[in-house]
């Protein structure tokens, strides 16, 4: 029951957010003048005419850096059972926890050796 | 490297992507007035910048050739707006060497402490502009504050905060109130080191700032001087050219002090460069103050002045390095030709070779190290 | 929709939101700053310690022009930096207000004859206060945004849509035009 | 599900706006003042008792001014970009102990819902970026993600030290394990670490590479105008609070403060604190380079909480009490 | 040691935090100018409203800006009708006082002249042959100083 009251308050929250966002919106559209014209609604470029497209597949320099987060962040989701029962296990999950992070230093100290690491 | 690795190479020469390209400027907050650079952007890696320039350009050069000679000191004073006193002394040493006029030994001891002071000034609107560049917002106020009191005694001695309009052929327009000096002295000696000392502590020790700077945008003598680059910027790579010794004019010769130089040629070593000089700087319009001799400050010259016919070209070390002015003359009241070799205009010229292959926000970095004033550059 | 600039005539609930808007507005103002030459410096002297524009909420000096409120012009339009202006301008958002600082954008000041620049800010835009000085001080520059404040909270908005058209972007001279698109066909050549 | 549970809820979120708009009000004023302090002038002055009005003056202003939305921008995303930025930061602030229990939804997983809301913000600053059709801003919502992917892991590294030490991710539990002595002395490295990666997953200086005001014109924001922009700030307050509150309530004992009763009071009075401390960086440092930042992240901090969290293993399976 | 540069920046900044501010508070208090400071250009009058002008023209034929219009009387050249400064094209370079042979211009030191109207950027120093409001009093009637651009030509 508590639980199911707690998640109905997040939602009542997010919605409440969102209604909170939009009435801004609803009060500038009631209070603030509006008159587009092209000139105004033109992209601005430090004030010259853009030249090309702004949504081009733009080089993204952490590719690498994408792929890397991604098993960090599982393995955040592994760890976080075994943080929270640390205390009953003991040095079990020590040594388990030291051979895991051990694993992935070795990938991360891989992936620096091979200059992925580096913005470029 | 990662695109060493055959396979991976492979991969990223795969995955197509397009530059963009990137109007920066002139309505841009680090540009330093209306400066155009067009960035050819791969991700954040520049490939190509191309200056554009003009956007200041009010025909100062053709104006002047209808104006009288003591006209153009109007025109000379909004050349370089942040170094006004070194454009006035350059302009007014080639019209005394066109007019073989002689100057008071006063008026050249005056004109040295405000070209000086003119130099803290303007290294520190230097200053703040690269903090404010470098995304920080506490060094430009802070470099106001000095600014403000050097300004104080600029306005108090000569009418005008920023344009002055002081100096004339064969002198300097009035003599300065001693109890002025007198404060100033006070200000210099102490209460500037100390903002100065502050700075330091604030920025050059910085280790973000280090990080930023240090090893950027190289530069060795024998590319400065191909690229026409003078002043602290030259100075910064190991050259010890130095107008104010080589071509003594004023009273450098008489004063005890040194030319700050430093080898490494990247962004820091421009940065230190111009740190140095102002404590330099600061320590020239002290003795200055202390042993300026008493006398005239100004020789009598015609309102209206006609120097022979003739072309001259001088040199002069202003504050972003070589000014010269060349002016010739037909022996009219004005000048035939007037033409200027602006500093900051061939600093400038060398941004594109520096920033290739730079970041964004590195090229802030390099951009900032130049110093340029868009009114010099555009004229 | 514009609730107060549609209006057509006052009622005491737009008169009220009328004023609170005109305080609101009126006491921050924020800069668009296209710093062009020296009256640049004075103003990033009034932004500094002395005199300090953060003071009566002018402090925010906005890089881009859709959220300044005052178009500031510190020094001279040339030709070539004039249909900047005017589209950076025209790119600010309702309502919007410009500053002419010193000389050169007032008249052209000491450069007004020469063959490059315009003969001052109001040939391309609609100037709201200008502030005479060459460089103007930033006490001048404090005095003219004080006055551009009064003129800001006593004007009413109500049915200024109606009073007010659209503020059409004045077409450049025709000789301006030639060498603009001159130079920009070679500037997007290269 | 009753009426007056309900009931009550509804009052508490929009209790929760009034802590949102208290906190951008309060925070607004005292980041521009505290700035001018630092900058040797007075700031907002003028505006009220010291400029108190302030605020409320720029929220007038921006409500007034017409909202622009460029041709050529990505219309949904445009209006919904502000809106992904805010509700997360704000459902975030409803896990958010004030007293021991006294949260709208006191789950028992608050720690990593507050985590997992804070990662969707940059989402919300990757909206706004890209959906300007400005190549300005779409560097700056590239560099937000970039921020994003760097930055997570070591806040999660490090708050995984703390869940290990306290046992329960409820943050009740947390705070009320701090009762005698701060998580702050136990794991201090974990707090530097912590502090840093809070300050740069909610975009404040030295790490605001997605707005760069001198670099990237205005950044993510360069194409809003008005209340948009007013919203994107109002998501970097509430980021602000919601991180700066994280960092109370983990590291510095929330509401206790030995030796006195633990009261709200403490902690609204260390959250301000901490707040001013990361206003203090924004007076002093410049920005970082981008790519230092991201090095910085997986070289240094990314090992280092790594080596926190062993550290705390150990001492926490050596020490029963600790 | 890595940080202590770091340190050091916020014990400089937390030291400013504390102290004192450096603000002028400009609406409220005003500072005093010094007096060589030009701001705004007006003329010296006597008591009974004659400006000390003998219309020579001096300054507006060396006004590089063309700021300066006099009109002189026509029965008697050396009196000036109307001497007119737009201000809106002034550089304040000075060298109309500078120049002035019977030292009547001078600079005073009011910088509050911001306005909505350009027009009223002109303002008369002299109007209907008498010293107009813009101009300052003084007592003595006779040049402090004798000429001091003798040996001077005129400009041509």
């Amino acid at each position: 029951m508590d639980t199911y009251a707690n998640l109905a308050a997040l939602v009542l929250a997010g919605l409440v957010g969102l209604a909170f966002v939009f009435a801004l919106y609803g009060a500038v559209k009631l209070l603030a003048p509006s008159r587009p014209y092209a000139l105004k609604n033109a992209t601005y470029e430090c004030g010259h005419d853009p030249l090309g497209e702004a949504w081009v597949p733009y080089r993204l320099q952490y590719y690498a850096f994408a792929i890397i987060f991604l098993i960090f962040d599982i393995e955040t989701a592994f760890f976080y059972p075994i943080v929270l029962v640390w205390r009953q296990i003991g040095t079990l999950a020590l040594v388990e926890t030291l051979i895991f992070v051990a694993v992935l230093l070795v990938g991360l100290l891989y992936a620096w050796k091979r200059g992925v690491l580096k913005w470029d | 490297m990662i695109e060493d690795h055959p396979r991976v190479g492979r991969l990223q020469k795969d995955a197509v992507t397009e530059s963009i390209v990137l109007n920066m400027g002139p309505q841009h907050p680090s540009m330093h007035g209306v400066f155009h650079m067009q960035l050819e952007l791969s991700g954040e890696t520049i490939l190509a910048a191309r200056p554009v320039i003009g956007y200041l350009h009010r025909g100062i050069e053709k104006l002047a050739e209808h104006r009288t000679y003591a006209q153009c000191m109007v025109l000379v004073d909004r050349l370089d707006y942040i170094s006004q006193y070194c454009n006035e002394w350059a302009y007014c040493r080639a019209i005394e060497r066109l007019a073989r006029i002689e100057v008071p030994e006063r008026a050249e001891w005056l004109r040295t402490m405000y070209a000086e002071l003119v130099r803290v000034t303007s290294h520190l609107m230097w200053f703040g502009s690269v903090g404010l560049d470098l995304g920080g917002w506490t060094p430009v106020i802070y470099a106001f504050i000095p600014r403000e009191r050097i300004f104080d005694f600029f306005e108090a001695t000569t009418g005008s905060r920023l344009m002055p309009n002081y100096l004339r052929f064969g002198g300097v327009k009035e003599d300065v109130d001693p109890a002025e000096m007198e404060a100033l002295h006070a200000y210099l000696a102490k209460d500037l080191i100390d903002a100065l000392d502050e700075f330091d502590g604030l920025v050059t020790g910085n280790e973000i700032f280090l990080s930023r700077q240090r090893g950027l945008a190289p530069m060795t003598v024998d590319q400065a001087h191909a690229w026409g680059v003078t002043g602290p910027m030259l100075r910064a790579c190991g050259s010890t050219r130095d107008l104010r010794i080589d071509t003594p004019y004023g009273v450098y010769d008489r004063l005890d002090w040194e030319s700050c130089t430093d080898t490494r040629g990247d962004a820091l070593a421009r940065y230190s460069v111009r740190m140095r000089e102002m404590r330099e700087s600061a320590k020239m319009a002290l003795q200055c103050i202390e042993r300026m001799p008493a006398g005239e400050v100004r020789t009598k010259v015609a309102r209206v002045l006609r120097p022979p016919e003739g072309e001259v070209y001088v040199r002069h070390e202003s504050t972003r390095g070589e000014l010269g002015f060349h002016i010739v003359s037909d022996g009219s009241p004005k000048p035939y030709r007037f033409r200027v070799r602006s500093p900051a205009f061939m600093n400038v010229s060398s941004l594109p070779h520096l920033c290739a292959g730079a970041k964004i926000s590195e090229f802030f970095a390099i951009f900032g190290g130049i110093d340029n004033v868009m009114a010099e550059i555009d004229r | 929709m514009g609730l107060i600039e549609n209006a057509e005539r006052p009622n005491f609930i737009l008169t009220t939101i009328d004023t609170l808007l005109r305080w609101g507005r009126s006491h921050s103002l924020w800069w668009c700053n296209a710093g062009s030459a020296c009256c640049s410096l004075e103003f990033a002297a009034m932004g500094g310690a002395r005199y300090d524009m953060d003071r009566i909420g002018s402090g925010l000096v906005r890089a881009s022009p859709r959220q300044s409120d005052v178009l500031l012009i510190p020094g001279p339009i040339t030709k070539k930096m004039a249909p900047i202006f005017v589209r950076v301008y025209n790119q600010m958002p309702d309502p919007k207000w410009v500053i002419a600082m010193g000389s050169c954008a007032i008249s052209g000041g000491a450069f007004r004859e020469s063959y490059s620049m315009t003969r001052g800010a109001d040939t391309v835009l609609p100037v709201d206060v200008y502030v005479p000085g060459c460089p103007v001080r930033p006490e001048a520059l404090f005095y003219g945004l004080l006055k551009l404040r009064a003129r800001v909270r006593g004007t009413s908005n109500i049915g200024l849509a109606h009073r007010e058209p659209i503020y059409v972007p004045p077409d450049l001279p025709p000789e301006w035009e030639a060498e603009v698109r001159e130079f920009l066909g070679e500037h997007e050549a290269c | 599900m009753n009426a007056r549970i309900f009931l009550t809820q509804l009052l508490g979120a929009l209790g929760l706006i009034v802590i949102l708009g208290f906190n951008v009000i309060i925070m607004d004023w005292w980041e521009r003042k505290l700035v001018g302090h630092i900058h040797r002038r007075p700031g907002p002055m003028h505006t009220g008792w010291h400029g108190i009005l302030q605020p409320f003056a720029d929220m007038l202003k921006m409500l007034s001014k017409e909202d622009i939305v460029p041709d050529r921008a990505d219309r949904l995303f445009f209006w919904l970009g502000p809106a992904v930025a805010v509700v997360p930061a704000f459902m975030a602030l409803a896990v958010l102990p004030l007293a021991p229990g006294f949260a709208l939804a006191d789950i028992g997983n608050g720690l990593f819902f507050v985590f997992a809301m804070q990662t969707i913000m940059p989402f919300g600053y990757t909206l706004i970026g890209w959906s300007g059709h400005n190549k300005w801003s779409l560097v700056g919502a590239l560099r937000s993600a970039a921020q994003l992917i760097s930055y997570e892991i070591p806040m999660l590294i490090v708050a995984l030290g703390i869940l290990l030490a306290a046992g329960s991710a409820r943050l009740t539990d947390i705070v009320n394990a701090q009762s005698t002595v701060w998580y702050a002395v136990k794991q201090p490295i974990g707090l530097l670490i912590f502090f840093i990666t809070a300050v740069a997953e909610m975009n404040r200086s030295p790490f605001d590479m997605p707005e760069a005001e001198s670099e990237l014109v205005a950044g993510i924001h360069t194409e809003y105008a008005g209340m948009k922009f007013g919203l994107v700030m109002m998501a970097e307050y509430t980021a602000m609070l919601v991180g700066s509150w994280m960092i109370v309530l983990l590291f510095l004992g929330g509401w206790h403060l030995w030796p006195l009763p633990p009261s709200p009071v403490w902690l609204v009075l260390k959250l301000y604190l901490v707040q001013s401390g990361i206003i203090w960086l924004r007076g002093t440092y410049l920005r970082l380079r981008v790519d230092t930042m991201m090095e910085m992240s997986w070289k240094y901090l990314i090992p280092a909480s790594l080596a926190n969290l062993m550290l705390v293993g150990v001492l926490a399976t050596t020490f029963k009490g600790f | 040691m890595f940080g202590q540069g770091l340190l050091k920046g916020l014990s400089v900044t937390g030291r400013r935090m504390l102290g004192k501010t450096e603000c002028d508070m400009y609406p409220y208090r005003k500072r005093v100018l010094p007096p060589k400071s030009r701001i705004f250009l007006s003329m010296r009058a006597t008591p009974d409203g004659k400006a000390l002008c003998n219309a020579c023209l001096t300054c507006q034929q060396g006004c590089p800006d063309n700021v300066i219009r006099i009109e002189q009387d026509p029965e008697d050249r050396k009196r000036a009708v109307s001497f007119r400064v737009n201000s809106g094209r002034c550089t304040f370079c000075g060298i109309c006082e500078e120049n002035c042979p019977r030292h009547a211009l001078t600079f005073t030191q009011d910088f509050e002249r911001a306005t909505f109207d350009k027009g009223t950027l002109t303002y008369a120093l002299i109007a209907d042959g008498t010293a107009t409001g813009a101009c300052v009093i003084v007592e003595r009637t006779e040049p402090e100083h004798p000429a001091s651009a003798e040996g001077g030509e005129d400009v041509g």
